[in-house]
């Protein structure tokens, strides 16, 4: 594991502390703006975080968040709507200059496509951690409901958003758009042109 | 049959009748109006103030804009009862009115020209007892509109109003107790002869009644049968067009019927205010009818100041200031008007 | 002694009593409703109002079509297209298509172009309801219009 | 239909859901048996539109989440951008940024007072706190032109300087300030039927409110002193001296009082910070098209409703990968049903407007 400087001593020895537990089930730290973060396997998440919540005090999750690489070329969109176009259409020059909607870069070898980050707290003290767990497609990771309660919409809206199953939630169901909705929105594949079919399905 | 005879056996009923009909509506009428106004005010708005002077027209304006609108009734909803509702409600507030005396009578020759349409022995019994029809309408209203938010305004105000007619009763028995009658008109008289109004001879029972009048009313704060931000209308959530516009006057109606009753029985009705003071006699020059209405006025002007201050009660907390404050005060206050009327 | 005087307190009302006067001060003070059509509210120096373009004060054109609004802004409001006019050897514009009905009014257009005095932006102008959806599609002349004729405009009445 | 079950279904369209919330309720009588929020009925998918726009074509777009604090989603949008460039921002900027968040507070939390009130039944309430919160929107919208959708901050600054006449006028208006807020608390605080309608109400407990995550207001009414203004400062909020409220009923009557003080000494930081504005630039050097190396930040402010943060992942282009915003109201709203346990009906409106949502942040 490649050592980084951390200069918070407060951070220092939370890392320590995983690192004494866990060894080389921590993949990766990375710290950069003062923020600490932790890549773990997703098998090893549950262990990660309920060592994280009740030896190092991290008691509330702050927030989760959903991140898609998008998908190698080559393979094939999760959706495609009637009508959608295979170039976006453009009027003005606003998305010529290759957004990452456009020109999904291709993911390197051994990389997963999803990751999804918890960022943790500490009250009082009032640090955070990051801790990211990476998914292939249609992985799915353990629920951390358990352990923080306020994780309950968060994944709700990650499975939403981006398709990442739960295992273990009770309420696993879609938050934002309608239960007939088709596809995930957020996922760098999703079209941007074209009509959906749901209203047909019901 | 003589002239005479036809303009005082038929014509004057009729008009009678027609002023009893007119009389709660305009008072309605300049009760929206005054409202609207007021409450604005007092929120440092302006309100409205483009129909007619000042506005006085807007409550015209709303009326035909209610008359107009498509009346919808939805197709789970009983048709007997939700039709007979409206009707019942303002059939009861409107019926009250005849047994409330506007004033001294008037005499034209050897005719005695009533300012009232029948005068009772038990007139105050009679307005309370018709005036709590009206739940009926709230309750076939909320029933039959067969939605969940009608039904839990009805079921609301059933127990609201079955409670605040305990303290109303027992506060109006304290009045009736001192003037021995159950006669409204009788009551007065008894205040014009006593030169004392039971308001401030009684101002315990005078307050009991008036919060208690203000919560059978449904008015803030305790209009939880239609509170808005939890019900969205209350029992009137279903109705449209003219039915809610029953529903809207007969609110009103009540009102002035309540306030009414506050001034025959607390201020003196139609009697001229300070009959003990010589140097304030040219007060009596302005007919009794003028103040009558400046009084009652003044306590619709209350129910909207009322309005415009306070929060609204919870279900719970409403019962309970009933029960555990209303009821006992007014008995401990019946008895203490019993121990003064045997010691004077 | 705290307690009675605090039961005295509901008792009387006190609480309700003082809330009632603070109404009926109110009922008397000063009133802020602004009785539009009649009185309007001053608009302060930089009130985002409907977007103009601007000539300068020999009634040219200010706008010399370097899109640069056209890339700044978020919503794709503009579709611009210059000409180099033979002459004076500067851009202008032959194409200045704006949608209000895609404009946020953040002012990112305002701040990139690059003009002096700047050729597009804000007016004052707030009045901007029309019942003709392509009212709110502006074309290069439209860009100028303001005050009545601009109400004209959204009337449907001047033609374009 | 049975009166021992009834489902109600309040909202979309119901007048105090403050939005398009929905909220299953179950309901014996009065009683609340069950309640289960549903959003998404405002879902505008901000953050799939952001992946799309630059970087500075995202701060406007933040305006429209929380729409009623929309300087301080651009703030900590804006610093989390900056965080992620490694720019340091003047500052005279960053004291503008703080005037321009706290009176953003003010309004805030003063149309909160308002909404609360009206959810109660104080009518009147409503229109006392928009007058007051009116004054600050004027203030904003003389210094960016804009009242709701403001967009009064840039990446690496603030668009305008503060100016002389602008700073009497908030000095006025700071000063007219406190009047207003004892009417306010001569009609809602000390009145009876205020505290019987919010007093052991909504209770939640402090490690239940860190458990479900609670943030703002709502978690310093619980006693936790969590603000993130004093305990990680950003944006010079080490410079200037408040106190943070805490009360420990962790109920609605307490979040109502640590609001009405969260008012009393935003005014005082605003005064500070006008007091000693330095002078100096308002723009950090920010090259016109922003390209901002790979990377990923996070960084939260204390909005008016919570803890706001923004999550950004940068891939080198001038336009973000990922933004996510963690928004205060969304797992605010979560603790919901368990603060409406033991409650009646008449209640959820006066919890729900307790916690300050806005149902533009909890969709997107």
């Amino acid at each position: 594991m490649p050592d980084v400087e951390i200069d918070r001593p407060d951070l220092e020895k939370v890392r320590e502390a995983l690192v004494e537990r866990f060894g080389a089930v921590i993949l990766e730290t990375s710290y950069a703006h003062k923020e600490l973060s932790f890549r773990v396997r997703k098998e090893d998440l549950l262990a990660v975080l309920g060592f994280l919540k009740t030896d190092q005090g991290f008691n509330a999750l702050n927030d989760m968040i959903g991140l898609d690489r998008g998908r190698d070329p080559g393979q094939s969109p999760g959706v495609q709507f009637r009508g959608t176009r295979p170039e976006i259409q453009t009027t003005g020059e606003w998305r010529a200059e290759g957004s990452s909607l456009d020109h999904p870069a291709p993911l390197g070898e051994g990389r997963k496509r999803f990751s999804v980050l918890y960022q943790l707290y500490r009250f009082p003290g009032f640090q955070r951690v990051r801790v990211v767990v990476d998914l292939g497609e249609g992985e799915a990771v353990d629920s951390i409901v358990p352990l923080y309660r306020s994780a309950d919409w968060a994944e709700r809206e990650i499975f939403d958003m981006f398709g990442i199953p739960f295992a273990g939630h009770q309420d696993l169901r879609r938050i934002y758009m309608s239960d007939e909705f088709v596809g995930h929105p957020l996922r760098k594949d999703f079209p941007l042109e074209g009509n959906e079919e749901c209203l047909s399905k019901i | 049959m003589t002239n005479t005879g036809f303009v005082f056996d038929v014509l004057i009923p009729v008009g009678k009748i027609v002023a009893v009909i007119l009389y709660p509506l305009l008072m309605t009428i300049v009760m929206i109006w005054l409202e609207r106004r007021v409450v604005a005010l007092m929120q440092k708005r302006l309100g409205p103030n483009r129909v007619g002077f000042q506005g006085i027209l807007q409550p015209f304006a709303d009326a035909f804009k209610l008359f107009l609108k498509e009346d919808i009734m939805q197709d789970q909803a009983d048709p007997l009862l939700f039709k007979v509702a409206p009707v019942m409600v303002m059939f009861s507030s409107l019926l009250a009115f005849c047994f409330v005396p506007l004033g001294e009578p008037i005499r034209i020759g050897t005719y005695r020209l009533t300012l009232w349409i029948a005068q009772s022995p038990v007139g105050l019994l009679l307005v309370l007892g018709l005036s709590s029809i009206s739940v009926f309408g709230v309750i076939f209203g909320g029933w039959a509109s067969n939605s969940k938010y009608p039904l839990m305004g009805a079921l609301r105000s059933v127990v609201q109003i079955l409670s605040y007619e305990i303290p109303i009763g027992l506060t109006a028995l304290s009045v009736v107790f001192f003037a021995r009658s159950i006669d409204l008109v009788e009551i007065v008289n008894h205040q014009s002869r006593a030169k004392i109004w039971f308001g401030f001879m009684l101002p315990v029972s005078f307050v009991v009644f008036w919060i208690s009048a203000i919560a059978e009313t449904n008015r803030a704060p305790f209009d939880l049968p239609e509170a808005e931000s939890e019900l969205v209308a209350g029992y009137h959530t279903e109705y449209s067009g003219m039915k809610f516009a029953f529903f809207y006057i007969a609110e009103y109606a009540h009102m002035v019927l309540v306030s009414s009753l506050v001034v025959l029985m607390f201020f003196g009705g139609w009697l001229a205010p300070f009959p003990n003071v010589p140097a304030l006699a040219f007060l009596k020059v302005i007919p009794g009818f003028f103040w009558y209405l400046i009084k009652i006025m003044f306590f619709l002007y209350l129910y909207v100041w009322i309005r415009a201050t306070l929060p609204r009660y919870r279900f719970d907390e409403l019962i309970r200031l009933a029960w555990k404050w209303l009821i006992p005060l007014s008995l401990v206050n019946f008895l203490v008007a019993a121990l003064l009327w045997y010691i004077l | 002694m705290k307690k009675v005087s605090r039961f005295l307190k509901t008792f009387f009302l006190v609480d309700i009593l003082r809330g009632l006067a603070v109404t009926m001060r109110f009922y008397f003070g000063r009133k802020i409703t602004i009785q539009y059509p009649e009185e309007v509210q001053p608009s302060p120096e930089r009130f985002k109002g409907i977007l103009r373009l601007y000539k300068d004060g020999n009634g040219k054109p200010l706008c010399i079509a370097c899109k640069a609004c056209q890339r700044a802004c978020g919503t794709n409001c503009f579709d611009i297209e210059g000409v180099r006019d033979p002459e004076t050897r500067t851009l202008r514009p032959v194409k200045y298509d704006w949608k209000l009905d895609r404009c946020t009014f953040c002012g990112l257009c305002v701040e990139a172009c690059p003009t002096k005095p700047k050729s597009i932006r804000f007016s004052k102008e707030f009045r901007m309801a029309t019942a003709d959806k392509s009212r709110l599609h502006f074309q290069l002349e439209d860009m100028y219009l303001a005050g009545k004729d601009l109400q004209k405009f959204f009337k449907g009445e001047s033609k374009t | 239909m049975s009166f021992k079950d009834i489902e109600l279904n309040m909202g979309p369209q119901h007048p105090s859901t403050h939005g398009v919330l929905r909220l299953k309720v179950s309901v014996d009588n009065e009683l609340v048996l069950k309640i289960e929020p549903v959003v998404g009925y405002l879902h505008r998918g901000m953050e799939k539109l952001w992946e799309s726009l630059t970087y500075a074509q995202v701060v406007p777009m933040t305006d429209r989440l929380d729409y009623i604090a929309a300087v301080s989603n651009n703030l900590a949008y804006v610093l989390a951008v900056e965080k992620l460039m490694g720019l340091e921002v003047p500052k005279r900027a960053q004291y503008i940024r703080v005037i321009l968040a706290e009176i953003q507070r003010l309004a805030s939390h003063l149309a909160w007072v308002g909404f609360m009130a009206n959810d109660i039944g104080a009518v009147s309430v409503l229109l006392f706190g928009f007058e007051d919160r009116e004054d600050f929107l004027d203030i904003l919208e003389t210094y960016a032109g804009g009242r709701l959708t403001v967009h009064g901050l840039r990446v690496g600054g603030v668009p305008y300087d503060l100016d002389d006449a602008l700073i009497v006028r908030i000095r006025k208006s700071l000063d007219e300030l406190p009047k207003k807020i004892k009417d306010i608390e001569t009609l809602l605080t000390k009145n009876r039927i205020w505290r019987h309608r919010t007093e052991g109400i909504g209770l939640i407990s402090a490690a239940e409110a860190i458990e479900h995550g609670l943030t703002g207001p709502a978690l310093r009414a619980s006693g936790v002193a969590w603000d993130i203004r004093k305990d990680i400062p950003y944006s010079s909020y080490e410079d200037f001296d408040f106190d943070v409220p805490v009360l420990h009923g962790g109920d609605v009557y307490d979040r109502y009082l640590v609001r009405l003080e969260e008012i009393r000494q935003s005014t005082g930081i605003i005064r500070q910070a006008l007091d000693k504005l330095p002078a100096g630039e308002i723009m950090a050097k920010v090259p016109r098209i922003l390209k901002i190396p790979a990377g990923e930040v996070f960084h939260s402010i204390e909005a008016p409703k919570g803890e706001l943060g923004f999550y950004v992942r940068s891939n080198g282009t001038d336009k973000p990968e990922r933004v996510k915003m963690k928004s205060p109201s969304f797992i605010n709203l979560q603790s919901l049903p368990l603060m409406c346990r033991g409650n009646l009906f008449s209640d959820i409106v006066g919890i729900l407007g307790s916690l300050d949502i806005v149902l533009g942040e909890i969709d997107k």
